[in-house]
């Protein structure tokens, strides 16, 4: 049994790791920004994931103690990733991307981060203001 | 064991990937790769928490690599969030 | 009185559970101090969190999780073959605007996240009035094969979800 | 005591004027003269008995280890010069009464004079060199006052200014010589360094004591070369002139050298400083008196010559000399105050003062005449005036003594001296009183009112006395005197006629008939004088004390002008510089502690520091990316904690790190958003120098100690043995944080509230009207900004991450005691969870919708961690002493309650308060530079499918 | 792993003074960030390097790291972080009130090119 | 063990947060409560003060852990002393923030200024090492606070460079204490003090180095040159009455220079030996030199007094770096002298300057409100702080002549001369200031200036301590002596902390 657990660890473990490989490789390799930004948000993920799912399994039958903490940690990766992912390119679309070079929403109103500036509060409405 | 060949090939991979972030890091065209270079050094290094957490035999670090997550993730979105608005909190 | 005591019934369910994995051991005290926790921090944030998402068919929930966890895999290896043998110039990338008929943030989001999460796609932006996502697409031969995929295989599951 | 007293009725009477000025000019003056008169007379009382050769004394003690104490003594030196500045005083108080105009500040006056006197009495009636050290700088403080008196005149500011810098600075010299003597002697009271001549004479420190302490008495007594600030301290009202230029401040130094007589005089050094000194003085100030049309100037540099003059004798060194010295102190006292009280009522009559636009005033003003005629004869040495007594004895003493192995120098200048003494003294009555009457005067000058003459007719009267009598009136004052001076008997004899081979007479003779010849050429004189270029005090004064000034404001501005960078570049390198020196002047025995073997993935973090600290120096100048490249060093030094057995510094360095780079981004968006290049390339390079040796120092001295083991067994030893038996705890940093050390975090919880107090109160200061408002008002971002302020996926996922971050900051809190966490990683969790709301959904639109009050959490933290110390007390243990309990509840099991718990919540409180209220402060500048606030957690309604920005902005 | 942990404390005191010696508030913050990491590593290293025995009691265990310098850190991580924010905020007073940062008052008043205006 | 050491540190803390908690949008409580806590901290110093005539020194095991493995509270005379001036001042600085209003110009002055006090008096109480450097901070940051309260643009540019400047220096404290524990493995100082005198030879280079490296760090916050750059421009920029209780700052540093060159670095210590008076001596001539020049060229009468600052710390190192019990003495007679003239400097320039325009000594403007008043006070603390007789400030360089007669020459000459610099500098800026002004008075008389009663009795009261210092010099003297044998004897310290054998 803890043979075939073995096993299972090391595939987990270098899946994981040639994985992760991938990812960080893709950052290199790729040529344009947001083709780099596919590489680790989902190469990493599932790199960490599998180290950190071999971790638990490890844990738990090699050292007879169950550890969930790294299950917190997976399902806290999967869970920011496509944030993280989001924030990058709308970050690039701000930088460097003219909004011409995308199709068009089709539906009237721009992209969200073209839309125009919001109109200015009059700050001497918030003066008073003391969240402190 | 072939366990111990296993987590030093990983060692080996993650530490490579983390050097290729760090080429990446220097040798990236703009601040948005810079970002998200940083970002998957995150990963990265908490996997090598993880598993040096597993050569050791030691769960102390896990702690360490869900702050490295809750962390790395804010800080990516804070500074992407400088790049958008100036304001990271408005 | 119970909705009050609980605006997010799945909220506490969730942290009942990260709290009994956090202390990684079941006993009691570990079970009162969960349950008291899973209480008191929805109501704490209740505030930021105003109205309930409508996520009717749990079931379905757990279902698409699985898909989503399994196209992750396939998300993964499909990337990574193209990373390590298509050259650059033969990389075809492209945007594409995905309608969308989804009216819950949280459905939205989950879409929006599923799709970064699955083949080759990246959620990059979603129009002002929130009706039209805007996708990145690695390799994307076919860009209409893609808002097909994504409003057959996830939005239409999310749909029924969150009706 | 009563000696005491006397020298300090002056100073009491100093704090009456102000009062009773208020009653009108006479009960000020009447009260002020009250005081001086009853200290006079108390001097009176003891006076037989210092007549008859008994010293009177007073010893209070006052700093005994030191040996500063508050000794008097009494003998006829002191009597002299006590009953002088005592009775001269009372005549100038009457004086002044009718001098000032109805202008001056009386009580002002009044008040610096008292103080002046009693300084003056301290000085004369001292036993102890300390004491005296004491008043003698008060002489030169209320001098200041005096001469500054007139506050509208900037000559009366400047020769205040001169006087003090020269009699202070000769006063400080004099601090030394006193140390010096009084060290000798082993003691600094005056009647024990009197005793030891042969001590003081033989030792080593005989010459500087002496240089130094004459360096005192020459500058206050105007000797060359520092007789230069007398004349220019005539800018001071007449009475002062009078009283401090005459009679009193200018003796001190005399005072001084005939007190200190016995001891430092009858050496050669003594005889060639003092006595060439005063000869030169004597000369020197004689001949300008000459030519000076002012009659004050006139008078001033008369004074210094005669000043001069008794210098001269006391630096014989003889006894004779000494007794004729301390006649003439007598004598000059009497026929100067008359004087300079007489050019007063001149000058207020005539308001000039000016010899060539006076002349005639004999018909005028025939009272104001012959007081004048009286002293002005004397100071001339005219028989049979008091003047010419002592001057006759002067010359006598001149003609016996040899400099030099040269028999007939001082004599043939002593005579010269005269002679210009005689020409200055006719010429103040001729060209002042004789000849026609000037038409030109504003107002026709008539002898004042008796109160401003009496006093000077007094003196006048003396003068007369004491020249007809001069046995009856005044030889026992200076045989008890010159007794004192020389500590012999002393029977004086004064005579007008010492018989025809005596050279006195022959030589009085030459200066009578060579100063009536230099009267008679004297307009010839004049005009060659006018030609001739001469040093001016007052120019080389300034120019040496302005260039002085100006040269320490530029080098103290060069060097304090706040240029903060080299500040910083001194600093290092003189840390470096003497940490190398200490080391290099130690012994060093390197250390035997085995290296940790290097691993290649640790030194992948490693280098990944490097390059990245690397980087940050080479692309500081922008600004966002060197905040990303900080958080990779700060990432790397996590995972170093990590890896070197410090998971609680992990988990603490990494949320701090997060939480600094916020608050770094949140000022990033008010400042530029790159660093320009300022600075050359020289200066790059000396930079780069500085921080490479510092950085070579460290890495030295880290290495040294990493590799060494430590000497004595540590401390650590104790808290890794007690952690959990007598701490109840299993993570022994936390123990020591929150138990073994607990003040320490006690301190440090309090650092970071003070730091949001700091803030937050900052953040007030720059919300008021002013410049910094104004700036927020009219801000406007210097970047381009996309639309979208809060993004929906974020706003939908940290739904669900702040409760699970919330969970985990409570988890970490509970934990903290037994594994890594604890009460400050909790509270940085909980922060950083926040923040991350925060930045989801808007600072405002959060806030709004949970009002917690950081100052609060802030303080309660403090109170409840200062509380739970506090309870220690009522079990009778020192503050902070912990108790921890195992408790059993059912259905729980048994679990621990540890007062350190209740100490780590305040921990907790404080630091989620102060990141916090921190963070809200920075977010209120955004607020007032005009951010606009949300009122739907993000921008976008996908369920009515618009963007809700427009209709928010109300 | 001595000599890499002195030399990466030389170079991140180096650069901290390096940038601390610059002409503009932020750089001088960013350098006293630098500093302070190296402080703190200097402190927790030089209680000596260890690996893997955290600490921490647990059932056989090889040793603890030396605990002390730990808390010494930790106490001196807080301090530092305190210092940090109060710097930065006055910092940007600083700048709100003068409308420039540089940070030697030598230097004229003026804004200089790069400035907000 | 009394509780009552304790006191000092947490009242102002407790008070401090009080303040914060309960009345911070109320002026006048804050005023009431926070004068209270100060006259009390007052109150408990002068017990303390007195006790400590009677008995050795006392320690307080704070979490009841014994030495050196705790940190400990030691009350000695020296510390007594030191918080008991801090007491003093504090009060009176505290009356003058209040009567000129000061404390109403910007938000959280009293509540900083409590903490800044617990800072003070935690820095003199304690026993650790380590501590010493928590409470250093917790004293920077108040001062921080205090420094910039109420903003304008100098004060915060000041200000940015003030808290720069010492970041370094606590960046030095830990370099410096962590080498020591590194070496020693001990923090406590009196366990410090053993152990250093047992070192090995082999340590001697490191712990020499960290030694000095220890004195540097006391030396930035006594202004030492050349690591004083940060005083001139703090210290003419702050607020007045914070400017004035900064007084006590510069004397933290002095005291721990004391406290760890006679405890622990004394010259009968074979591995340290002479090296911190070598260093130290010729380091405080000149600090006094460039202090006296300072003095001279000041341009306006904040700077003025900020250099007279500088030149008395030159003056009590000078005798500190001698290390003698009589130099000891002096030195702290003149540290508690020129703490009290200090003071009265700083608020009656502050007096001045808010009746001015400016207080640039180079131009003459019309007479100030209250002109005969101030001026007779600008005088009296001239008089002081240039050591003019009769006052204290005379006294103290009397005693500090007297007590380095053995070095004499170099040591005197430097003293008097720069007297007579720092005479000259007064004299120039008091003429300009009150006598000047009276060339250009207006007809009108001066502007009109609210009375600020409470002010003035601040002032005098710091005055009326001048005088009582120096009146009872002598009683004062014998306290000192006593106070420095006791210091120089370090059995009874070391054995308070009761160590245990041989660890
Ligand atoms: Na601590
Ligand atoms: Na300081």
């Amino acid at each position: 049994m803890e043979q075939i657990v073995e096993y299972f660890l090391a595939a987990l473990l270098v899946i994981g790791g040639i994985f992760a490989v991938i990812g960080s490789y893709g950052l290199l390799k790729l040529p344009q920004m947001m083709q780099r930004l596919h590489a680790p948000t989902k190469a990493t993920t599932i790199g960490v994931g599998s180290a950190l799912i071999a971790s638990m399994i490890y844990f738990l039958v090699f050292e007879g103690k169950i550890s969930w903490h790294e299950l917190l940690i997976t399902l806290f990766l999967f869970l920011t990733a496509p944030i993280t992912a989001n924030f990058i390119a709308k970050a690039q679309l701000h930088r460097a991307i003219n909004k011409d070079e995308l199709p068009p929403t089709g539906v009237g109103s721009e992209w969200a981060t073209y839309d125009p500036e919001v109109k200015t509060v009059d700050p001497h409405l918030l003066s008073d203001r003391d969240p402190g | 064991m072939i366990l111990d060949y296993a987590i030093d090939f990983a060692f080996l991979c993650f530490g490579l990937g983390l050097a290729m972030n760090l080429y990446r890091l220097f040798n990236a065209p703009g601040v948005t790769d810079r970002i998200l270079a940083l970002d998957t050094m995150v990963i990265n290094v908490l996997a090598l928490l993880v598993l040096y957490g597993i050569e050791t035999r030691s769960g102390i670090n896990f702690e360490a690599a869900l702050l490295f997550a809750m962390t790395g993730f804010v800080s990516t979105v804070a500074y992407c969030k400088f790049i958008l608005r100036g304001d990271i909190i408005e | 009185m119970l909705r009050r005591l609980y605006p997010h019934p799945l909220l506490t369910l969730l942290l009942f559970v990260t709290w009994m994995l956090l202390v990684n051991q079941f006993k009691i005290g570990s079970l009162v101090m969960a349950l008291i926790l899973a209480t008191a921090i929805p109501l704490l944030t209740a505030p930021y969190w105003p109205n309930r998402p409508k996520l009717r068919n749990l079931p379905a929930f757990a279902a698409y999780l699985l898909l989503v966890m399994w196209d992750v895999v396939i998300a993964n290896i499909a990337v990574a073959r193209i990373i390590l043998f298509m050259r650059g110039d033969q990389i075809r990338s492209a945007w594409i605007a995905v309608p969308i008929d989804l009216k819950s943030p949280e459905a939205i989001t989950i879409l929006a996240g599923t799709i970064t999460m699955t083949p080759g796609t990246v959620t990059a932006d979603m129009s002002a009035c929130g009706r039209v996502l805007l996708i990145h697409s690695l390799h994307a031969p076919d860009p209409e094969a893609i808002v097909q995929d994504i409003k057959t295989r996830y939005e239409a599951r999310l749909k029924r979800i969150f009706a | 005591m009563s000696l005491a007293l006397i020298a300090a009725l002056p100073f009491l009477g100093a704090l009456l004027p102000g009062l009773m000025i208020r009653a009108g000019k006479n009960a000020c003056a009447l009260v002020t003269g009250s005081v001086t008169a009853l200290a006079l007379l108390m001097l009176g009382l003891h006076a037989p008995a210092v007549l008859r050769g008994e010293v009177v004394q007073t010893r209070i003690e006052w700093i005994p280890s030191l040996g500063l104490n508050a000794n008097f003594f009494l003998d006829g030196l002191g009597l002299l010069f006590a009953g002088l500045i005592l009775g001269i005083g009372l005549l100038i108080i009457l004086y002044a009464r009718f001098y000032l105009a109805k202008s001056d500040p009386m009580g002002q006056f009044y008040t610096y004079l008292m103080l002046f006197q009693g300084a003056m009495v301290g000085i004369v009636l001292s036993d102890n060199i300390l004491m005296l050290l004491v008043f003698w700088e008060l002489t030169s403080l209320s001098s200041f006052l005096l001469i500054g008196y007139w506050k509208h005149l900037p000559e009366g500011r400047q020769g205040a200014r001169m006087a003090l810098t020269v009699t202070g600075g000769g006063g400080l010299a004099m601090i030394a010589g006193m140390l010096i003597l009084g060290n000798i002697a082993g003691s600094y009271d005056l009647s024990v360094i009197l005793q030891n001549k042969e001590l003081i004479q033989a030792s080593d420190w005989y010459l500087p004591a002496l240089i130094l302490i004459l360096l005192g008495a020459f500058t206050k007594s105007a000797q060359f070369p520092f007789h230069f600030w007398l004349p220019h301290a005539m800018a001071a009202p007449t009475p002062v002139s009078a009283y401090l230029h005459s009679a009193t401040m200018v003796k001190a130094g005399l005072f001084l050298m005939a007190r200190l007589w016995p001891v430092l005089a009858g050496t050669p050094e003594w005889f060639y400083i003092v006595a060439t000194a005063g000869l030169i003085t004597m000369v020197m100030a004689a001949k300008i008196a000459l030519f000076k049309d002012d009659l004050k100037a006139l008078l001033a540099f008369s004074t210094v010559s005669h000043l001069g003059l008794i210098t001269m004798l006391l630096g014989f060194g003889t006894v004779e000399a000494a007794t004729v010295a301390v006649f003439h102190i007598i004598n000059h006292a009497t026929f100067k105050a008359a004087l300079f009280m007489s050019a007063g009522i001149v000058d207020h009559e005539a308001h000039t003062r000016d010899l060539k636009r006076l002349g005639g005033l004999r018909r005028l003003m025939p009272i104001t005449f012959a007081i004048v005629t009286i002293a002005s004869l004397s100071m001339a040495g005219i028989p049979p005036l008091n003047g010419f007594l002592s001057k006759e004895l002067m010359l006598e003493e001149a003609a016996h003594t040899t400099w030099m192995a040269n028999p007939w120098l001082i004599g043939v200048l002593a005579t010269i001296g005269a002679l210009f003494s005689v020409a200055y003294s006719f010429r103040f009555i001729a060209h002042a009183f004789l000849g026609p009457v000037r038409d030109d005067y504003p107002h026709t000058p008539h002898d004042p009112g008796f109160g401003l003459w009496a006093a000077p007719a007094l003196l006048a009267g003396l003068v007369v006395l004491i020249g007809l009598f001069p046995m009856l009136t005044a030889a026992w004052l200076v045989n008890a005197a010159a007794g004192a001076v020389t500590g012999q008997d002393i029977a004086v004899k004064i005579t007008h006629w010492h018989g025809l081979y005596a050279p006195a007479l022959w030589m009085s003779l030459a200066a009578i008939g060579g100063g009536l010849v230099l009267m008679g050429l004297h307009p010839r004189l004049m005009a060659l004088w006018n030609a001739t270029p001469r040093p001016e005090a007052k120019r080389i004064f300034d120019g040496i004390v302005e260039p002085v000034a100006r040269l320490a404001a530029r080098l103290s501005d060069a060097l304090h002008d706040g240029a903060l960078t080299r500040f910083i570049a001194i600093a290092t390198l003189t840390i470096v510089a003497a940490g190398a020196y200490a080391f290099a002047t130690g012994t060093f025995a390197p250390g035997l502690r085995e290296m940790t073997p290097i691993y290649a993935v640790p030194a992948l973090g490693w280098l990944s520091l490097v390059l990245a600290t690397l980087a940050i120096v080479i692309y500081h100048r922008n600004r966002l990316l060197t905040l990303v490249l900080v958080g990779i060093v700060g990432l790397m030094v996590s995972l170093a904690f990590a890896y070197f057995s410090a998971p609680d510094l992990a988990l603490t360095q990494i949320s701090v790190e997060v939480v600094s780079i916020i608050l770094m981004l949140l000022a990033l968006n008010f400042l530029p958003k790159t660093t320009p290049v300022e600075s050359s390339g020289t200066r790059r390079g000396l930079d780069a120098t500085v921080a490479v040796v510092a950085g070579i120092a460290i890495a030295v001295l880290s290495f040294a100690l990493m590799t060494r083991d430590p000497a004595f067994a540590p401390i650590s030893d104790f808290h890794i043995a007690n952690s959990k038996p007598e701490g109840g705890g299993t993570n022994i940093v936390n123990v020591i944080l929150v138990d073994f050390r607990g003040y320490d975090t006690f301190g440090e919880i309090i650092v970071l509230g003070i730091a949001a107090l700091v803030i937050y109160a900052l953040t007030e200061a720059l919300l008021r009207a002013g410049p910094a408002n104004d700036r927020l008002l009219a801000w406007r971002p210097d970047q381009r900004r996309a639309g979208d302020r809060h993004p929906m996926m974020l706003v939908v996922a940290t739904r669900l991450i702040l409760p699970i971050a919330l969970m985990v900051g409570v988890f970490m809190f509970l934990r903290g005691h037994n594994l890594p966490g604890g009460g400050f990683i909790a509270g940085l969790i909980v922060a950083i969870a926040l923040v991350m709301q925060y930045m989801a959904s808007g600072f405002a639109w959060t806030a709004a919708r949970q009002k917690v009050d950081y100052h609060a959490l802030v303080a309660s933290g403090i109170v409840i961690a200062a509380a739970t110390g506090i309870g220690a007390w009522f079990n009778g243990m020192p503050f902070l002493t912990s108790a921890f309990g195992y408790v059993n509840i059912w259905p729980l099991e048994q679990f621990e309650l540890a007062t350190a718990a209740l100490f780590d919540l305040g921990v907790f409180l404080t630091v989620l308060g102060a990141v916090m209220l921190a963070l809200a402060s920075l977010s209120r500048l955004g607020l007032r530079a005009g951010e606009t606030v949300n009122v739907q957690p993000f921008d976008i309604d996908p369920s009515e499918g618009r963007s809700l920005n427009s209709e928010e902005a109300r | 792993m001595e000599a890499l942990v002195a030399s990466a404390l030389g170079l991140l005191t180096a650069a901290g003074l390096y940038l601390m010696l610059r002409q503009r508030t932020f750089p001088v913050i960013v350098g006293l960030t630098l500093l302070s990491y190296a402080v703190n590593v200097f402190i927790f290293a030089v209680g000596r390097l260890t690996t893997n025995m955290p600490p921490i009691y647990g059932p056989d265990v090889a040793g603890y790291a030396d605990p002390l310098p730990q808390a010494l850190v930790l106490t001196a991580i807080v301090i530092s972080f305190g210092m940090t924010a109060v710097i930065v905020m006055m910092a940007l007073g600083a700048f709100l009130e003068s409308g420039h940062d540089k940070i030697d008052m030598n230097d004229d008043d003026t804004p200089a090119e790069g400035d907000a205006k | 063990m009394s509780h009552w050491i304790i006191a000092p540190v947490l009242i102002p803390a407790i008070m401090g947060a009080l303040i914060v908690l309960i009345m911070r949008n109320d002026l006048l409580l804050q005023r009431v409560f926070s004068l209270a806590a100060s006259l009390g901290l007052l109150a408990t110093s002068v017990a303390l003060l007195i006790a400590t005539s009677q008995t050795v020194p006392e320690v307080y095991l704070l979490g009841d852990w014994p030495a050196p493995f705790g940190i400990v509270l030691v009350l000695d005379r020296l510390s007594a002393l030191m918080v008991t001036l801090t007491g003093v001042l504090a009060v009176i600085v505290q009356l003058y923030a209040i009567g000129s209003g000061w404390d109403a110009r910007g938000r959280h002055f009293h509540a900083l200024f409590q903490f800044q006090l617990m800072g003070i008096c935690g820095a003199f109480l304690t026993g650790d090492a380590f501590n010493l450097f928590v409470f250093f901070e917790v004293l920077l940051i108040a001062s921080y606070g205090l420094m910039i309260h109420s903003g304008g643009k100098a004060r915060l540019r000041a200000g940015v460079q003030y808290v720069a400047f010492n970041l370094v220096g606590s960046s030095l404290f830990l370099f410096a204490l962590a080498s020591i524990y590194s070496i020693t493995g001990t923090l406590n100082i009196a366990d410090l003090a053993e152990k250093a005198a047992t070192l090995p030879e082999g340590d001697a280079a490191l712990f020499r180095v960290s030694a000095v490296l220890l004195m540097l760090v006391f030396a930035i916050k006594g202004a030492l040159v050349p690591l004083h750059f940060w005083l001139p421009g703090t210290y003419s920029n702050a607020p007045g009455p914070v400017a004035a209780l900064f007084a006590v700052m510069t004397k933290i540093g002095a005291y721990s220079a004391i406290r760890f060159g006679v405890i622990v670095f004394p010259p009968s210590t074979p591995v340290t030996g002479s090296l911190i008076a070598d260093l130290m001596l010729p380091a405080a001539l000149v600090t006094l030199v460039l202090g006296a020049l300072g003095v001279l060229g000041a341009s306006t009468l904040s700077r003025l007094a900020a250099f007279a600052a500088v030149a008395s710390m030159g003056t009590a190192f000078i005798a500190i770096a001698a290390f003698t019990p009589a130099s000891i003495s002096a030195a702290l007679y003149y540290m508690v002298h020129s703490t009290l003239a200090g003071a009265a400097l700083f608020l009656i320039a502050d007096l001045v300057s808010d009746r001015r325009a400016h207080d640039g000594l180079h131009q003459a403007l019309p007479p100030i409100a209250q002109t005969g008043l101030i001026s007779a006070l600008f005088m009296v603390s001239a008089i002081a702080t240039a050591g003019m007789p009769p006052l204290s400030g005379f006294v103290g360089k009397l005693l500090v002549l007297d007590a380095l007669r053995d070095s004499a020459a170099l040591v005197w000459s430097v003293i008097l001369v720069s007297s007579l610099l720092i005479i000259l500098g007064f004299a120039r800026a008091g003429s300009t200031l009150f006598w000047k002004a009276h060339a250009s008075a207006p007809q009108d008389g001066p502007p009109g200036h609210p009375t600020q009663p409470l002010a003035f009795v601040a002032v005098g009261l710091l005055l009326a301590a001048i005088v009582a210092l120096t009146v009872l010099a002598g009683p004062v003297m014998t306290w000192m002596e006593a106070t420095t044998a006791e210091l120089f004897d370090a059995a009874p310290y070391i054995d308070a902390n009761r160590l245990p054998e041989g660890n």
